[in-house]
C-alpha cells in the first residue's frame, strides 16, 4: 500500500514537473511569428481579456 | 434569410494584404494571430492567383462538430461563432478546418496553447453585443452596427465580397460573364457544399 | 467463510456495475448516431440575426457591383 | 477545377508555416474518423470488453486458490522497485484513460449531465491532466523494460501454456515461469501499445513541430485508435488481476503472494527461486500460518 501510495504521489509531482517545464518552454504567437525586422513588444491582452494570466 | 458569406475573387486579389492588416486593427488581433491570411498559389508561375482566406463559416460546420466541449454555434446569419470561456485549447478544430481558420495564442506545447480565436465575420461573440466584454474577448461587431466585415468593406480591387451569399455571388457571377473568365468561388465547395455555376 | 462472503459482495458489486454499462450503452448509442455540426446554445439573444440590409451594406453592394448589378 | 481534389499550398508572407496551406479537404475526413468511426469503435471495444469480464466472470467465476498445507506461506513476487513502476504507469494511465475518453465521449455523455461551463472546466483541467501525466507514463513504461523486459522473452514453455488454454479452460495449470504467456501478452501489449501512444503523443505534444497538418491527423487516428484498444486491453488486466483471480492482487499490492498459488500459477519460476535461495530468506520470511 505504501508503494502504491509513493507512486501516485511520483506521478504527480513528475506530471507537476513536467506542466513547469513545458509552461516555461512555452512560446507565444507572436515571439514564433515574428520576424527580425518586427519589432514586438507586449502584444497587448486583447482578445483573451484583461484577466488573462498568460496560462491557459 | 440573408446567409452570410465570403468570396474572394481571384483574378482580382492583388496580395496588397489590407484586409489582413484591416482585420488586424478593427479587432485589435495580437500579432502572431491570424484571422485572415492571403495565400498565394503558383508563385511567381503563369497562373498566380491570390486568395484572401479566413473561417468561411461552414454550413455543418466541421470545427463545431469536432469540438469536444461543444464551444461552437451558428448564428440566425449563418456566422460560426465561438465561447473562448468553453474552449479548451485542444486544437481539434485546427485538424478538421479546411481553410486553417482557428488560430492559437501560444504555439509550443499542446498542454497550454489558450484559447482559441478566429475569424468571427466581424459578429462578436457570446457576450452582449457591442459590449466591451465582448470586443476584449472577441474584437468588434460590426454586424450588430450594420455593417459587414472590414477586410471586405474596404477590399481596394473590390476582390473580397461579403454579405449575403446570393447577392455576392450574383455579382460575381455576372462579373465572370462580363470579363469572360473567372477561377471559381475559392473554397465554397467545400464550406458551403453548393454548386457554383463559374 | 470470510472469503465467500466477499464474493458475494463483489458479485453485487459487479452485477451493478453490468447493468451501469448497460445503461451506458443505452445513452451511449442515442447521441452517437448524431454526426451533425452541433453545437451548445447560448441563448436566442447570441443567435440572433443581426445582418441587416442597411444603407451602408447596400452601398458596399452597389459599389462591388456597380458595373453589372442590376438593382 | 482540381480545389476538391487535394491540398492547396501556397506561399504566404506571414512566418506561419501551416498557414500557406490553403485549403486541406482531408480536415472532412479527419472530422468523419472523429465523430463518425471513432465513437462506435471506443464504445464497441470498451462496453465490449466489459460485458465479456461480465459474462466472464458470471459463468465461470473467480479462480479460486487451492488451499494446501502451504496456504499462508509468503513468497515475494515483486520487489519495492517493480511495485512502484507498476502503480506509477497504473495510476497515470487510469487518469490518461479517462481523460482520453472524455475528448470522445465527455460531449455525449457528461455535458448533458452537467452542463457546458463545469464541463468546460472539467475538460480543461482533464488536458492538464493528460498532457502532463503523459510524462510519468511514459517513465514508467521506460522503467518497465528495466524490469521486466528479461523475464517476458517468449519460449516453448508458453506454446504449452498457450496449447492448455492457459488454466482458464478446464482445470489444468500449465507450467509458467516467472511470466505465463497471457502476462507476457499484457507486458508486451503495454510495450507496444506504450511505445506507440508515446510517439504519437509527443508529436502531438508540440503541434507542427514534426510533421504538417496531414501528418498530424494521422498521428491523432493512430493516438485515438491505440488508445481505445489500450484501454480495453488494460480493463481484462484490471480484471484478471483484482477480481478475477484470487491472490493476484497480492502480487502487486503488498509483492508477496501465496506459496500455494505461486506453486500453482507460476511453478517453474518458484523452483528457480527455490534454487537460488536454497530456501533461504526469500520463501517463508514469516514462517508458516495454518490455513484458514
Amino acid at each position: 500500500m505504501k508503494t502504491i501510495v509513493l507512486a501516485v504521489v511520483a506521478a504527480l509531482a513528475l506530471g507537476a514537473l513536467a506542466a513547469a517545464l513545458l509552461t516555461g518552454a512555452q512560446r507565444t504567437a507572436y515571439q514564433a511569428y515574428a520576424t527580425s525586422g518586427a519589432r514586438v513588444s507586449e502584444p497587448g491582452h486583447n482578445l483573451v481579456g484583461p484577466t488573462w494570466s498568460g496560462e491557459n | 434569410m440573408a446567409r452570410m458569406k465570403f468570396l474572394c475573387d481571384a483574378d482580382r486579389c492583388i496580395e496588397c494584404n489590407a484586409c489582413v492588416t484591416a482585420c488586424k486593427n478593427e479587432h485589435e488581433v495580437p500579432w502572431g494571430i491570424n484571422r485572415r491570411r492571403v495565400v498565394t498559389l503558383n508563385d511567381g508561375k503563369p497562373g498566380e492567383r491570390s486568395i484572401s482566406m479566413a473561417c468561411m463559416h461552414c454550413t455543418d460546420a466541421p470545427c463545431a462538430a469536432v469540438c469536444p466541449v461543444n464551444c461552437f454555434y451558428t448564428t440566425a446569419d449563418a456566422v460560426v461563432l465561438h465561447s473562448k470561456d468553453l474552449c479548451i485549447g485542444c486544437g481539434y478544430c485546427f485538424y478538421a478546418c479546411p481553410f486553417g481558420a482557428p488560430q492559437y495564442p501560444r504555439v509550443g506545447n499542446f498542454g497550454s496553447r489558450g484559447k482559441m480565436d478566429k475569424c468571427t465575420y466581424c459578429a462578436g461573440g457570446p457576450e452582449a453585443d457591442l459590449g466591451t466584454a465582448e470586443y476584449e474577448k472577441y474584437g468588434s461587431n460590426r454586424l450588430a452596427e450594420g455593417k459587414l466585415p472590414l477586410c471586405a468593406e474596404m477590399c481596394s480591387t473590390k476582390a473580397l465580397l461579403a454579405g449575403d451569399g446570393e447577392i455576392i455571388a450574383q455579382i460575381y457571377k455576372e462579373r465572370v460573364v462580363r470579363r469572360g473568365y473567372g477561377s471559381g468561388a475559392w473554397g465554397w465547395k467545400t464550406a458551403y457544399r453548393e454548386t457554383v455555376a463559374i | 467463510m470470510e472469503q465467500d462472503k466477499k464474493g458475494v459482495d463483489r458479485r453485487k458489486f459487479f452485477g451493478a456495475l453490468g447493468g451501469a454499462s448497460g445503461v451506458a450503452v443505452a445513452a451511449a448509442v442515442s447521441p452517437l448516431t448524431a454526426t451533425v455540426a452541433q453545437a451548445y446554445d447560448p441563448g436566442s439573444a447570441e443567435t440572433k440575426t443581426r445582418y441587416r440590409e442597411s444603407e451602408h451594406v447596400k452601398a458596399f453592394y452597389r459599389t462591388n457591383g456597380y458595373e453589372t448589378l442590376k438593382k | 477545377m482540381f480545389r476538391e481534389l487535394g491540398r492547396l499550398q501556397g506561399r504566404v508572407s506571414i512566418p506561419d508555416a501551416k498557414a500557406a496551406t490553403l485549403e486541406q479537404p482531408q480536415g472532412r475526413d479527419w472530422r468523419q474518423f472523429r465523430e463518425g468511426w471513432l465513437p462506435w469503435i471506443g464504445a464497441l471495444a470498451v462496453l465490449g470488453m466489459l460485458l465479456a469480464l461480465f459474462a466472464f466472470y458470471f459463468t465461470k467465476g473467480r479462480i479460486r486458490l487451492d488451499h494446501t498445507e502451504e496456504s499462508g506461506t509468503k513468497i515475494q513476487r515483486f520487489n519495492a522497485f517493480e511495485r512502484f513502476t507498476h502503480w506509477l504507469t497504473a495510476s497515470s494511465f487510469i487518469v490518461l484513460a479517462l481523460t482520453g475518453l472524455n475528448y470522445i465521449f465527455g460531449k455525449r455523455l457528461l455535458m448533458p449531465l452537467i452542463g457546458p461551463d463545469a464541463f468546460a472546466t472539467l475538460s480543461q483541467w482533464g488536458k492538464y491532466a493528460h498532457n502532463f501525466l503523459a510524462w510519468p507514463f511514459m517513465l514508467g513504461i521506460i522503467f518497465m523494460i528495466v524490469v521486466w523486459l528479461k523475464d517476458n522473452i517468449p519460449n516453448r514453455v508458453d506454446v504449452a501454456w498457450v496449447k492448455a488454454g492457459g488454466g482458464f479452460l478446464g482445470d489444468a495449470h500449465p507450467s509458467a515461469y516467472r511470466f505465463n504467456a497471457g502476462q507476457k501478452v499484457v507486458f508486451w501489449l503495454v510495450m507496444i501499445c506504450g511505445i506507440a501512444m508515446s510517439v504519437t503523443g509527443i508529436i502531438m505534444l508540440f503541434p507542427f513541430s514534426a510533421t504538417d497538418i496531414n501528418g498530424m491527423q494521422i498521428t491523432q487516428v493512430v493516438h485515438a485508435l491505440i488508445g481505445v484498444l489500450f484501454i480495453a486491453a488494460i480493463l481484462a488486466h484490471i480484471y484478471i488481476g483484482s477480481l478475477g483471480m484470487e491472490g493476484a492482487y497480492d502480487a502487486m499490492g503488498s509483492g508477496e503472494v501465496d506459496l500455494a498459488w505461486a506453486r500453482r500459477h507460476h511453478d517453474l519460476w518458484v523452483q528457480q527461486q527455490e534454487a537460488k535461495t536454497a530456501s533461504g530468506p526469500q520463501i517463508g520470511s514469516r514462517g508458516a500460518v495454518p490455513a484458514e
